[in-house]
């Protein structure tokens, strides 16, 4: 019993931490802004809810788990919204998507900063 | 970890441009609340995380908003005097080093003389599990006292600095800036949602402080920022109808004379300045009220001194901007 | 007894109660005026009465608190301190007189700040005459030297600023300098800053030490304007000539010597001092300053410069007279401040008197000013010759007195230089009325204005009484003989 | 093994100057308290060092645990963080005035103006 | 009531500030400073008496005793310190009205006496505390009250000196942190009588050498000793008026208590200043400041920047008491410390009234000021002779003390430089007094409108300040045994 929840812990930290590792990749290998956001926006809260349920699956005591519950649910919220408000915040900046040629390929209305 | 520290600072120096160095900066002090954490001092670990990472990136970028982010190169020849500085005093310390206990040694003086006494009676003299807080609040109560007063002054300096005229020294808001924040549904929506455990949970480590890590400060930083995160999202305007900067810059005082009046009380009652202990009848019940009630001025001082901050340096940004 | 302390304190405070009225009447001219020549008649009665008192042998003294451990504010009064406070109020009273007339007659600015600042220089005098211990003669020695600045410097253009630089910036250097570290050095060694009869130092004092001090405190008494520290003296004459009379003659200077001879008799004592390896030197210096002064005054065509270097030279005689370390070097070295005072504030007097009443400043432009003047120029005759030394004035008394003790010694070349510079000043000094009266040649009579009259009646008065004086000094010198002769000599 | 005891201590100390250096050697004067900022934390993580016991737990009281860090380094570094961030706030807010009175906030330029007034 | 007497001084004003905070109006915020100031200054007088007749207080905050709680522990020294800084403190307040209300805007002046009241509390809590870390905590309150004061300044170059010193300072701070840091991982303790008992045993150690750099680098600093003084003219130039003459009067008389209290009390003599090469360093220090702060006042053409010059030529003398390790060292030091304060209050608070009237404090504009301000231009040539050191002004009194110690020792160049420095000091008061009273009085068109006499408030602090010069020259009783107390009972244990 306490194995088996002990290799599903021990399962869910470890994708959690791949997921955060190619996050942490794509973040410094993408070509552009909007990419880069995307790569670790996205893995970033999977992995963080990853780890987050292998640290659960370990503790045995109610308060712990409550927390990391709460932390969970913290995540969930905030870490895409931070993700659009940076996005966001660039595209009003004047940020623009670019193609594999490094050049512009997005034009849209508000094209004042 | 340390070595991530090092190579966070030497990124510091090497980086040009104070946008980049703020974030520098606020991993700085995420990384060093982690260290914290693994020195068992979670105390100060969620503290430095509040400020290191929270309120100083905040401010920080708060200043550079309002006088920009570019940063002038330095002058090469300018460097010789500053090296022979720090390599002298670097090797000063160096030396200093090199007849102090063995790190983590549990013989070391400072393990043996005055901290084991905390340890060992805390339990007994004050009652509650968190030697940390005992210590901060009843067996330095003074030095807190000193540290409310620190950050009483610093709210007083800057309301010094940057108080707007004819206001009656009150950092109130500009009429309505541009609002060019109105078009955030998003973010509006999630942090309405948010904001009300942030302070709830400013709540909770303002009472919990007794037993796990947290206490007053903390608590004060953190429903600072539920007001600041309030502010950045709705604008200086709105914030300053719910919360008038008056009212802060009351609260900072009251806080600050909560802390001390509790002392007072105490002399009054015939102990020493800070004796809980003639509180009540008994003596660790006594401890108990006296800690729960500076705990609570630290709490209304220090969230009202970072807000008091926050509109001052916000009030400067849209002073700029008319 | 406690009468007498009473006077003892009533001399000092006299001056500061006139400044008092001095100030409150400056409106008023007459009334500001009047309280001055009230103020010098009671400190001059004071005075007579401090020295009937020490005639009928009480002792005068008062003591302050503690100000340092084991040193107080002293004041004491001994024969020489008495003599000098007699001397210093009695001309007081006359230069007030005469300064009523001066100033007036010449048209001054910021009367008042002249007359209140004058009598606390006076009441500095009166401190530094009384003090009972070294402490309290350097306080009084400084204000005096402060006090006196703004006189200095009255008129108040270039020239006398810069006048008045070098003046407080040689005085003031010197006694902080040189003063106060010997005061502190004997404070260090012997514990006490008391004058006592025969000396402070013990018999083992190191020689070395005793030589050092004795250096600096001649050169610390920087009023005793000892070459090279005798810039000052000259400097200070920018100053109207009421200043230059009483102050840069009589009280200033005065305070300077006698502040010497009493480190001389009362913390070295004559014994000692005669053994002190550097007094050799030192007198040989005091030789060479009354003699350059002399040739200096000679080549100097303006009056009252000439006058001023005359002063140094005849300070010189006074400092000679206290490092022969033999009695009769001391008698003449009190006689001499008496005498000197009374001839040389006479000269000054005429010689303002000549500003007044003809704008004369230069000796060139002397001559025939007797036919004009010629009661100024007669007293002008008198006192040169009492500070040459010469019958039928006091001055023939001190002269003696030094050349004695020079002779005491066996010092000749001393003797010699005494000598000379007496003829010196003769020819710099006496030759001035002697030409004003005779040498007096048609070419210059169309340039003598005919209209110059004497000067104010004051002005007249001030000369008439000194001149007086200079002269019965030399019949009458018993009184003042008597007075010198009680300082405690210890090795006399 | 003395010079690995010593080897915390010993980043730290390098952490202190590399802080410490940008204090003096940057000329702009928000990044001067930004090392000022690194230069105090570096010194929180000595003193936190220096209460480290190893193999103790962090001081609050539980059964059965009998080994615990030093506290009172904790209680210092409470009071000093908070004595840091009150004067990185005064630092900006006279920052941000000087910017409002000079124009820049560069101390080359600073000095440049007040020589030339 | 008598029991807690240890704590007043400090708890009042500290206290008091958050209080005074809650006042809108500024002049209730002045009467209430003033009234808190005064009370505080009570309190350190009875201290002061009471450390007289019972020796060393300690008292205990918290109820828990030394060394697991913070101790105030009172001794001569403590209270002498005490006594000035709430005796300046209070006088400066008394006469700041008129100043203040020229000077600081109306919406700033309830906050600047806030600041005030925090400044004069930190400072008093550094003069109290028997405790290292509560030293720094102090220290940072007294100091970031100071920037803010300094900051209110109406030129905007007060603001690069506050920043500047905002720098430096905090520097100084982490450096004094460093150093108490060194010694609790050496002892284990912070109290300052515990660290002295304990240090010995550890002393030879390089870490202890190193932390009594580190806090001596640090209060140094603070302190504005040659030539780590650079943010002090600055700073005093451009503060407002008032703040100057507090500053002056206070801060740096704070820090060399610091200073010595490290110097003699928590690392003891023989290794402090006996062991080290430091009685060289700082005598030389000393000396070297002495001249080169002199000499800058000498040529200064703004008074009042002159004056913080000279400051840093009379923190050189103090610190060549200190150096010079003896008990008539420490004392002179300790004499001077008192009497410079008052010294420098009289002429920081003349110039107040100077910058009050006439708008500035350069000697271009001071010309003639003797005739149109005759009573302040009084005052202030009084504490300049007091500074150059007169006889019969307080002045003197230090000099005198000053040059026997070194006499003691037997450093006869040392006694002549001294005296030479009073020279430079005569100087370029002499420069004073020639504008004030010789130069012809200025234009009509560039003199201020109503170049009158300071009003009365202001004068009459002056005066009293003045005259105090006088009083202590002549009554010495009050500096000259206290610190003569204070220094025996911090040698006397080591030194013959």
């Amino acid at each position: 019993m306490s194995t088996l929840w002990l290799w599903a812990s021990d399962a869910c930290l470890l994708i959690g931490s791949f997921l955060l590792l190619t996050g942490a990749l794509g973040f410094l290998r993408f070509p552009d802004f909007y990419a880069r956001i995307h790569a670790c926006g996205v893995t970033e809260t999977l992995a963080t809810g990853f780890v987050l349920l292998g640290l659960l699956l370990r503790s045995d005591d109610a308060m712990p788990q409550v927390k990391l519950v709460l932390i969970l649910l913290f995540v969930l919220f905030s870490s895409p919204t931070a993700s659009h408000a940076l996005a966001k915040a660039a595209w009003n900046a004047g940020v623009r998507p670019r193609d594999n040629s490094g050049k512009r390929r997005v034009s849209l209305p508000h094209t004042d900063p | 970890m340390l070595c991530l520290l090092v190579a966070t600072a030497i990124a510091l120096i090497a980086v040009r441009g104070l946008l980049a160095s703020i974030m520098l900066t606020s991993v700085y002090g995420l990384l060093s609340a982690s260290f914290f954490v693994t020195m068992d001092a979670v105390d100060v670990a969620f503290t430095e995380a509040a400020v290191g990472a929270g309120v100083s990136p905040l401010l920080l970028l708060l200043t550079v908003a309002i006088v920009g982010r570019r940063e002038a190169a330095s002058n090469a020849r300018r460097l010789v005097v500053p090296l022979l500085l720090v390599t002298v005093t670097g090797a000063l310390l160096i030396i200093g080093t090199l007849d102090m206990p063995s790190f983590g040694s549990p013989d070391a003086p400072a393990q043996t003389h005055v901290a084991p006494r905390y340890l060992q009676q805390s339990g007994d003299e004050i009652g509650i599990p968190n030697v940390v807080t005992s210590v901060l609040a009843s067996y330095r109560a003074y030095d807190t006292l000193g540290e409310v007063l620190v950050i009483f002054t610093a709210g007083v300096a800057v309301l010094l600095a940057l108080a707007p005229a004819g206001q009656g020294g009150s950092a109130r808001a500009e009429p309505p800036a541009p609002e060019h924040l109105a078009p955030h549904t998003i973010l509006q929506v999630v942090s309405k949602l948010l904001i009300p455990f942030m302070l709830l949970f400013a709540f909770y480590v303002q009472f919990h402080g007794e037993y796990g890590p947290g206490g007053g400060f903390q608590a004060g930083v953190i429903f600072a920022s539920g007001i600041i995160l309030y502010g950045l999202l709705y604008g200086l305007p709105t914030v300053c109808r719910v919360i008038p900067p008056p009212v802060v810059e009351v609260l900072a005082a009251v806080g600050a004379l909560i802390y001390g009046l509790t002392g007072v009380l105490s002399l009054l009652a015939g102990k020493n300045f800070l004796d809980y202990s003639a509180l009540a009848a008994d003596p660790v019940t006594g401890q108990h009220i006296g800690i729960i009630a500076i705990e609570l001025g630290v709490g209304i001082a220090v969230a009202a001194v970072i807000i008091t901050i926050y509109y001052a340096f916000a009030g400067r940004l849209h002073t700029r901007e008319d | 007894m406690s009468d007498s302390n009473g006077l003892l304190l009533a001399s000092l405070a006299i001056a500061p109660l006139a400044i008092l009225g001095i100030v409150l009447l400056r409106s008023r001219p007459n009334w500001r005026e009047g309280v001055s020549v009230l103020a010098s008649i009671a400190l001059f009665a004071v005075n007579i009465g401090i020295y009937h008192s020490l005639q009928q042998g009480a002792t005068l003294s008062w003591r302050s608190g503690e100000i340092l451990p084991g040193l107080r504010l002293e004041l004491a009064v001994e024969p020489l301190g008495a003599l000098f406070a007699l001397i210093a109020s009695f001309l007081w009273l006359v230069t007030v007189v005469y300064a009523v007339g001066y100033m007036r007659g010449h048209g001054e600015q910021n009367q008042t700040r002249f007359y209140a600042f004058f009598a606390l220089s006076i009441g500095c005098v009166m401190g530094v005459a009384f003090s009972g211990n070294l402490l309290t003669l350097f306080l009084f020695y400084e204000m005096l030297s402060l006090s006196t600045w703004p006189l200095v410097v009255h008129a108040g253009n270039d020239k006398a600023r810069h006048g008045g630089r070098v003046y407080l910036g040689v005085l003031l250097g010197t006694s902080i300098v040189f003063f106060l570290p010997a005061i502190i050095l004997t404070w260090w060694s012997t514990g006490s800053l008391s004058f006592v009869p025969g000396g402070l130092f013990p018999e083992n004092t190191d020689p070395r030490l005793l030589s050092a001090l004795l250096v600096l405190f001649v050169f610390g008494v920087g009023k005793a304007a000892m070459m090279p520290f005798h810039r000052w003296l000259p400097a200070a004459m920018v100053a109207p000539t009421p200043v230059s009379a009483l102050l840069h003659a009589v009280a200033v200077v005065k305070a300077g010597v006698f502040s010497l001879v009493k480190i001389g008799v009362y913390v070295f004592g004559l014994d000692q001092l005669a053994a002190v390896d550097s007094r050799e030197w030192l007198l040989y210096l005091a030789g060479f300053t009354l003699l350059a002064a002399s040739i200096v005054a000679m080549q100097k065509d303006n009056l009252k410069a000439r006058l001023a270097y005359s002063t140094v030279s005849q300070l010189a005689y006074v400092t000679l007279g206290v490092l022969l370390a033999v009695p009769d070097g001391v008698t003449g070295s009190g006689l001499h401040i008496a005498m000197h005072a009374f001839g040389k504030i006479t000269l000054f007097f005429c010689a303002g008197a000549i500003l007044v009443a003809s704008h004369k400043t230069e000796v060139s432009q002397l001559r025939g000013l007797g036919r004009q003047m010629p009661f100024t120029m007669a007293a002008f005759l008198l006192a040169s010759l009492s500070i040459a030394g010469l019958p039928p004035t006091g001055g023939t008394w001190s002269k003696w007195f030094l050349m004695l003790g020079t002779l005491d010694t066996g010092a000749l070349v001393l003797t010699a230089a005494l000598v000379v510079s007496s003829l010196l000043n003769i020819v710099y000094l006496t030759l001035i009325p002697v030409r004003a009266f005779w040498r007096f040649d048609g070419a210059d009579e169309a340039a003598a204005p005919t209209e110059v009259r004497e000067a104010p009646l004051a002005c007249c008065l001030a000369i008439g009484v000194t001149t007086a004086i200079c002269v019965a000094l030399f019949l009458f010198p018993q009184p003042l003989y008597e007075l010198v002769a009680q300082i405690p000599l210890g090795g006399g | 093994m003395d010079v690995f005891s010593y080897f915390n201590y010993w980043v730290v100390v390098v952490l202190m100057m590399l802080g410490f250096f940008i204090v003096i050697a940057r000329g702009n004067l928000v990044k001067k308290l930004i090392g000022l900022n690194i230069f105090q934390t570096s010194v929180f993580i000595l003193y936190i060092s220096a209460g480290k016991v190893m193999g103790g737990a962090a001081p609050i009281l539980a059964d059965g645990v009998e080994l615990y860090s030093n506290p009172l380094p904790h209680v210092l570094i409470l009071t000093a963080i908070v004595v840091g961030i009150a004067t990185t706030s005064v630092g900006l807010a006279l920052v941000v005035r000087i910017h409002a009175a000079y124009g820049t906030v560069e101390e080359a330029d600073i000095l440049e103006q007040d020589a030339t007034c | 009531m008598l029991s807690q007497l240890p704590l007043l001084p400090v708890l009042l004003p500290l206290l008091g500030a958050p209080a005074c905070a809650l006042l809108r109006r500024p002049l209730a915020a002045w009467v209430f400073s003033c009234a808190v100031s005064v009370l505080a200054l009570a309190a350190a007088i009875a201290l002061l008496a009471a450390t007289w007749q019972q020796g060393v207080l300690s008292y205990a905050l918290g109820g828990w005793a030394a060394p697991w709680g913070i101790e105030y522990r009172i001794d001569l020294l403590n209270a002498l310190v005490l006594l000035l800084v709430s005796a300046m403190g209070a006088a400066v307040l008394l006469g700041a009205r008129a100043s203040v209300w020229r000077e600081i805007p109306e919406h700033k002046r309830t906050l600047f006496f806030v600041a005030y009241l925090l400044c004069l509390a930190g400072l008093l809590g550094i003069a109290a505390t028997g405790d290292a870390f509560n030293l720094f905590v102090f220290l940072e309150i007294s100091s970031l009250a100071t920037y803010a004061l300094v900051a209110t300044g109406r030129d905007r170059r007060a603001l690069v000196a506050a920043y500047n010193y905002l720098v430096m300072g905090t520097i100084g701070a982490t450096f004094i942190l460093i150093g108490i840091g060194f010694v609790y991982m050496l002892t284990g303790t912070l109290n300052m009588a515990d660290l002295a008992q304990r240090l010995p045993a550890v002393g030879q150690s390089r870490t202890a050498f190193a932390a009594y750099a580190f806090i001596v680098v640090g209060v140094c600093l603070k302190l504005a000793l040659f030539p780590l003084h650079l943010w002090l003219p600055g700073a005093y130039t451009r503060a407002p008026s008032i703040v100057t003459v507090f500053l002056a009067a206070t801060a740096t008389k704070v820090a060399l208590y610091v200073l010595i209290r490290f110097s003699f009390t928590v690392f003891q003599v023989e290794y402090s200043i006996l062991a080290l090469p430091l009685e060289t360093v700082f005598v030389v220090l000393g000396v070297v400041a002495v001249f080169a702060g002199s000499l800058v006042a000498v040529f200064e053409p703004d008074l009042k920047r002159g004056l913080a010059y000279s400051s840093v030529a009379q923190v050189g003398y103090m610190v060549i008491g200190v150096g010079l390790g003896t008990v008539a060292g420490l004392q002179a030091s300790l004499i001077h410390l008192f009497n410079h304060a008052i010294m420098k209050g009289t002429l920081f608070m003349a110039l107040a009234a100077v910058v009050l009237r006439l708008g500035g404090s350069t000697y271009a504009q001071m010309q003639g000021v003797g005739r149109s301000m005759p009573i302040t231009t009084a005052c202030l040539l009084l504490g300049g002779l007091s500074l150059i050191g007169v006889p019969g002004t307080a002045g003197f009194i230090s000099k005198w003390y000053l040059v026997t110690a070194a006499a003691d020792r037997e450093q006869w160049l040392l006694v002549l430089l001294i005296l030479a420095g009073s020279l430079l000091t005569a100087v370029y008061i002499w420069r004073l007094v020639e504008t004030a009273y010789l130069a012809p009085r200025q234009s009509p068109a560039s003199i201020a409108p109503r170049a009158l006499e300071a009003p009365a408030g202001l004068l009459a602090v002056l005066v009293v300040l003045a005259l105090a010069n006088i009083y202590f020259g002549l009554d010495t009783r009050l500096p000259v045994q206290t610190a003569g107390g204070a220094a025996n009972g911090l040698l006397a244990a080591v030194l013959p």
